[in-house]
């Protein structure tokens, strides 16, 4: 029982040791990335080109003074930034970050909570991503934050469901909701040299997704929650130091996560990147390192892209983006849907 | 063994019920509706394993979305109303017509 | 087993927040003024209470939300039944007819302009 | 064990929250935790699958409508403060009575639960196949079930009339 215990303890530290290590440097990414587009220098005084920089931000959250304004409901307001950050990690509860290996004796799954439901319980809990940003809207009483959460959220829900049909169509394809299936589904070549990955078997609902994660994670060209002409910061305008930076890591651990989904789901997971693969076996643990490997590879690709269109695009429009996901996005996913059962089911007659 | 969540299943359906009973505003009604109907869900969980059947699985499967068509409709005649009559209390609206 | 593993994983993730949110408490300095403590208007007198009522447009995107959000949620496990079926003809029979009914008040919907947000 | 009492203190906590707390927007988001801990309880009972629907769809979608709706109604102008009569209490102690009653037979039956662990992942697909064979016509008919919610919402609140009457409403009070 105690080793249970510690085991699984050591799997949350380790998956939650992930996104929050890398935080600091997926900052310093987007900083120096928005210089690098911008020909612009970028923070580049602290440490070397400027490395240390996100931990002097650190510091700063930590050392600035907790204002507590007289108007806000004190205990939701207090609460909503731990609502945020809890659900924004769960989903990573049944990410694998490896293959099952197998350690002496026996075979050790690497996500924390094993079932056969994970995919579900990801997408649940990623569900509930809109409610720290409702409770913190109206936990801070001022209508800018009420407007900036009632945006945010009819935002998230309006393109979950398009999220969701391109979920369908993935599950559909791989006949599995066990996440180390789809994996093995989608590990080997075609013709010796594609990858199997979903995004060639499913280019649309990979695009679907894609986008919504953008809006997901509220993140440009999809940031209205925090349209700064309109409603200043949006939800989290009354929020300052650690409980604001903590709304900042929420958003920026829910932005992995999903983006750790659509690999699952696109890009083979964990699966070994071509090359990597010519990398012979000789050890047990060589494997496990090399997916390790690979799954970080993929993910610091997607956050570079992320950072990349944040700087390319600007921001739309309330009514333009409402309009992209009801009437172009979803019926885009329900038809995608049709033409991929149909598709398969008439090819297997 | 989990024979409390009987017990439980009682207590959030009594607490439903009551709480239709007492309420004025019909949001707070609705609410009570909505735990009523966790309180059924939950006991008709609770057979299914206690009898191994997986038919009551798929009872509370339809039920959830009945309760989500449920709350839709009712929610939207709370908007309705509250357009026509300023009001959500059950104790103003005595004319059932207009 | 699966559950304690849960259970574990939420009791940890609540103690970071809680951590972080109590370290910032006991570092930062702590000195209320009036003006800090008001509510932030861009700087100008705060007008009227942030209690007043929303365009009904936000309710009718989350009703659609959920209304849609139940029919897909059906069709996942349908995805995962087809793949171990026997009967295939009958499922995608009951697809169609799904899809049919699903694409009926999808234009319903639109054709109804509740999602027309003003320009 | 320890963990069937922890749930039901929690679900019973937030259940009364529902019920007596003096702002609706926190009873609403006592409901939601109210539901999100008896998904809890299906997902300890081994229901995996119902925890993450009754999450998805109940926790997920209607506690957000019901915020909204808080939102759209201008609550603070509802004080929930009227009296009760009477007659109410008797009938709620009785209904109250009769409930327990009928649950303290239920239990006395000696109905026993059977540990989560007896069912495998087995029962997942057994519960499909069973959903796609024998009730596959309750299936197709919610989905005509959820057409009817969805017309009816948007004909009772949605039409372009009342939107319009909504808004210009909604600019007088601003100007005011």
């Amino acid at each position: 029982m105690l080793e249970a215990i510690i085991e699984i303890i050591i799997k949350t530290a380790v998956i939650m040791a992930f996104p929050l290590g890398a935080l600091p440097l997926i900052i310093h990414v987007e900083r120096r990335g928005a210089a690098f587009i911008q020909k612009r220098v970028g923070p580049n005084r602290v440490g070397p080109f400027g490395l240390l920089q996100p931990l002097a931000d650190v510091a700063k959250f930590m050392f600035k003074e907790e204002v507590h304004p007289s108007h806000v409901r004190p205990f939701f307001y207090s609460a909503a930034p731990l609502i945020a950050l809890v659900v924004a990690l769960l989903p990573l509860a049944c990410i694998p970050i490896m293959g099952p290996f197998q350690f002496f004796d026996r075979t050790v799954y690497p996500e924390v909570f094993r079932s056969d439901m994970g995919i579900f319980f990801a997408f649940a809990a990623s569900a509930l991503g809109s409610y720290g940003i409702l409770l913190a809207g109206w936990a801070s009483n001022n209508k800018y934050t009420m407007l900036g959460a009632l945006r945010a959220c009819a935002q998230m829900v309006s393109y979950e469901l398009s999220l969701s049909t391109a979920v369908v169509a993935m599950i559909f394809i791989f006949g599995t909701n066990d996440i180390h299936l789809m994996v093995d589904w989608q590990t080997g070549y075609w013709f010796g040299f594609i990858p199997k990955w979903g995004v060639f078997v499913q280019p649309v609902a990979a695009m679907l997704f894609l986008v919504g994660i953008f809006a997901e994670s509220n993140r440009l060209p999809f940031d209205l929650a925090e349209g700064e002409s309109e409603i200043v910061a949006g939800y989290h305008l009354e929020y300052s130091s650690m409980k604001f930076a903590i709304f900042f890591m929420a958003e920026y651990v829910h932005m992995i996560a999903l983006s750790a989904l659509f690999i699952i789901m696109f890009f083979g997971g964990y699966s070994v990147l071509p090359g990597l693969d010519l990398i012979p076996l000789s050890n047990p643990f060589i494997l496990p390192l090399l997916q390790v490997t690979s799954l970080t590879i993929k993910i610091a690709l997607m956050i570079w892209f992320f950072v990349w269109v944040r700087w390319t695009f600007p921001r739309f429009r309330y009514d333009q983006l409402m309009n992209l996901g009801w009437e172009r996005l979803l019926p885009l996913g329900i038809v995608n849907l049709i033409i991929t059962v149909l598709f398969v089911y008439f090819r297997n007659q | 063994m989990s024979s409390i969540y009987y017990y439980l299943a009682g207590f959030l359906f009594t607490l439903g019920l009551l709480g239709t009973i007492f309420k004025k505003d019909l949001i707070s009604i609705l609410l009570c509706l909505e735990l009523m109907m966790g309180g059924v869900s939950l006991l008709i969980i609770l057979f299914s394993r206690s009898t191994g059947l997986l038919d009551a699985q798929l009872l509370v499967f339809f039920m959830i979305i009945v309760s989500a068509c449920e709350v839709a409709i009712g929610l939207s005649l709370i908007i309705a109303l509250h357009r026509k009559k300023q009001t959500i209390y059950t104790d103003d609206i005595k004319i059932i017509t207009e | 087993m699966e559950f304690l593993s849960f259970v574990i994983f939420l009791i940890l993730a609540t103690a970071l927040g809680l951590i972080l949110m109590f370290i910032s408490n006991l570092l930062g300095q702590k000195k209320k003024t009036v003006r800090k403590n008001d509510i932030y208007e861009s700087g100008v007198n705060p007008v009227g209470s942030a209690t007043r009522q929303y365009d009904i447009k936000f309710f009718l995107t989350a009703i659609l939300f959920l209304l849609f959000d139940v029919e897909i949620v059906f069709l996942l496990p349908w995805a995962i039944a087809y793949n171990n079926a026997t009967n295939t003809g009958f499922l995608i029979a009951g697809f169609v007819f799904f899809m049919a009914v699903l694409l009926v008040g999808y234009i319903f919907v639109i054709n109804s302009k509740a999602l027309k947000w003003e320009e | 064990m320890a963990y069937d009492i922890l749930l039901t203190i929690m679900t019973m906590v937030f259940a009364l929250m529902v019920v007596f707390s003096k702002k609706t927007v926190v009873a609403a988001f006592s409901l939601l935790m109210t539901l999100l801990s008896i998904a809890m309880i299906y997902f300890q009972l081994g229901t995996v699958f119902l925890a993450a629907i009754q999450v998805l769809v109940n926790a997920g979608a209607i506690a957000i409508l019901f915020v909204f709706v808080m939102m759209l109604i201008n609550l603070e102008q509802f004080q929930n403060n009227r009296e009760r009569s009477k007659s109410k209490l008797i009938i709620s102690i009785l209904t109250t009575l009769i409930i327990l009653g009928v649950f303290s037979l239920i239990i006395n039956n000696n109905i026993e639960v059977l540990s989560a662990v007896n069912i495998s992942d087995n029962s997942m697909k057994t519960l499909f196949d069973k959903l796609f064979t024998e009730y596959y016509l309750p299936f197709e008919m919610a989905t005509v079930l959820l057409l009817a919610a969805l017309v009816a919402c948007i004909v009772i609140t949605g039409s372009e009339k009342g939107i319009k009457q909504e808004q210009e409403k909604l600019q007088e009070n601003l100007n005011e």
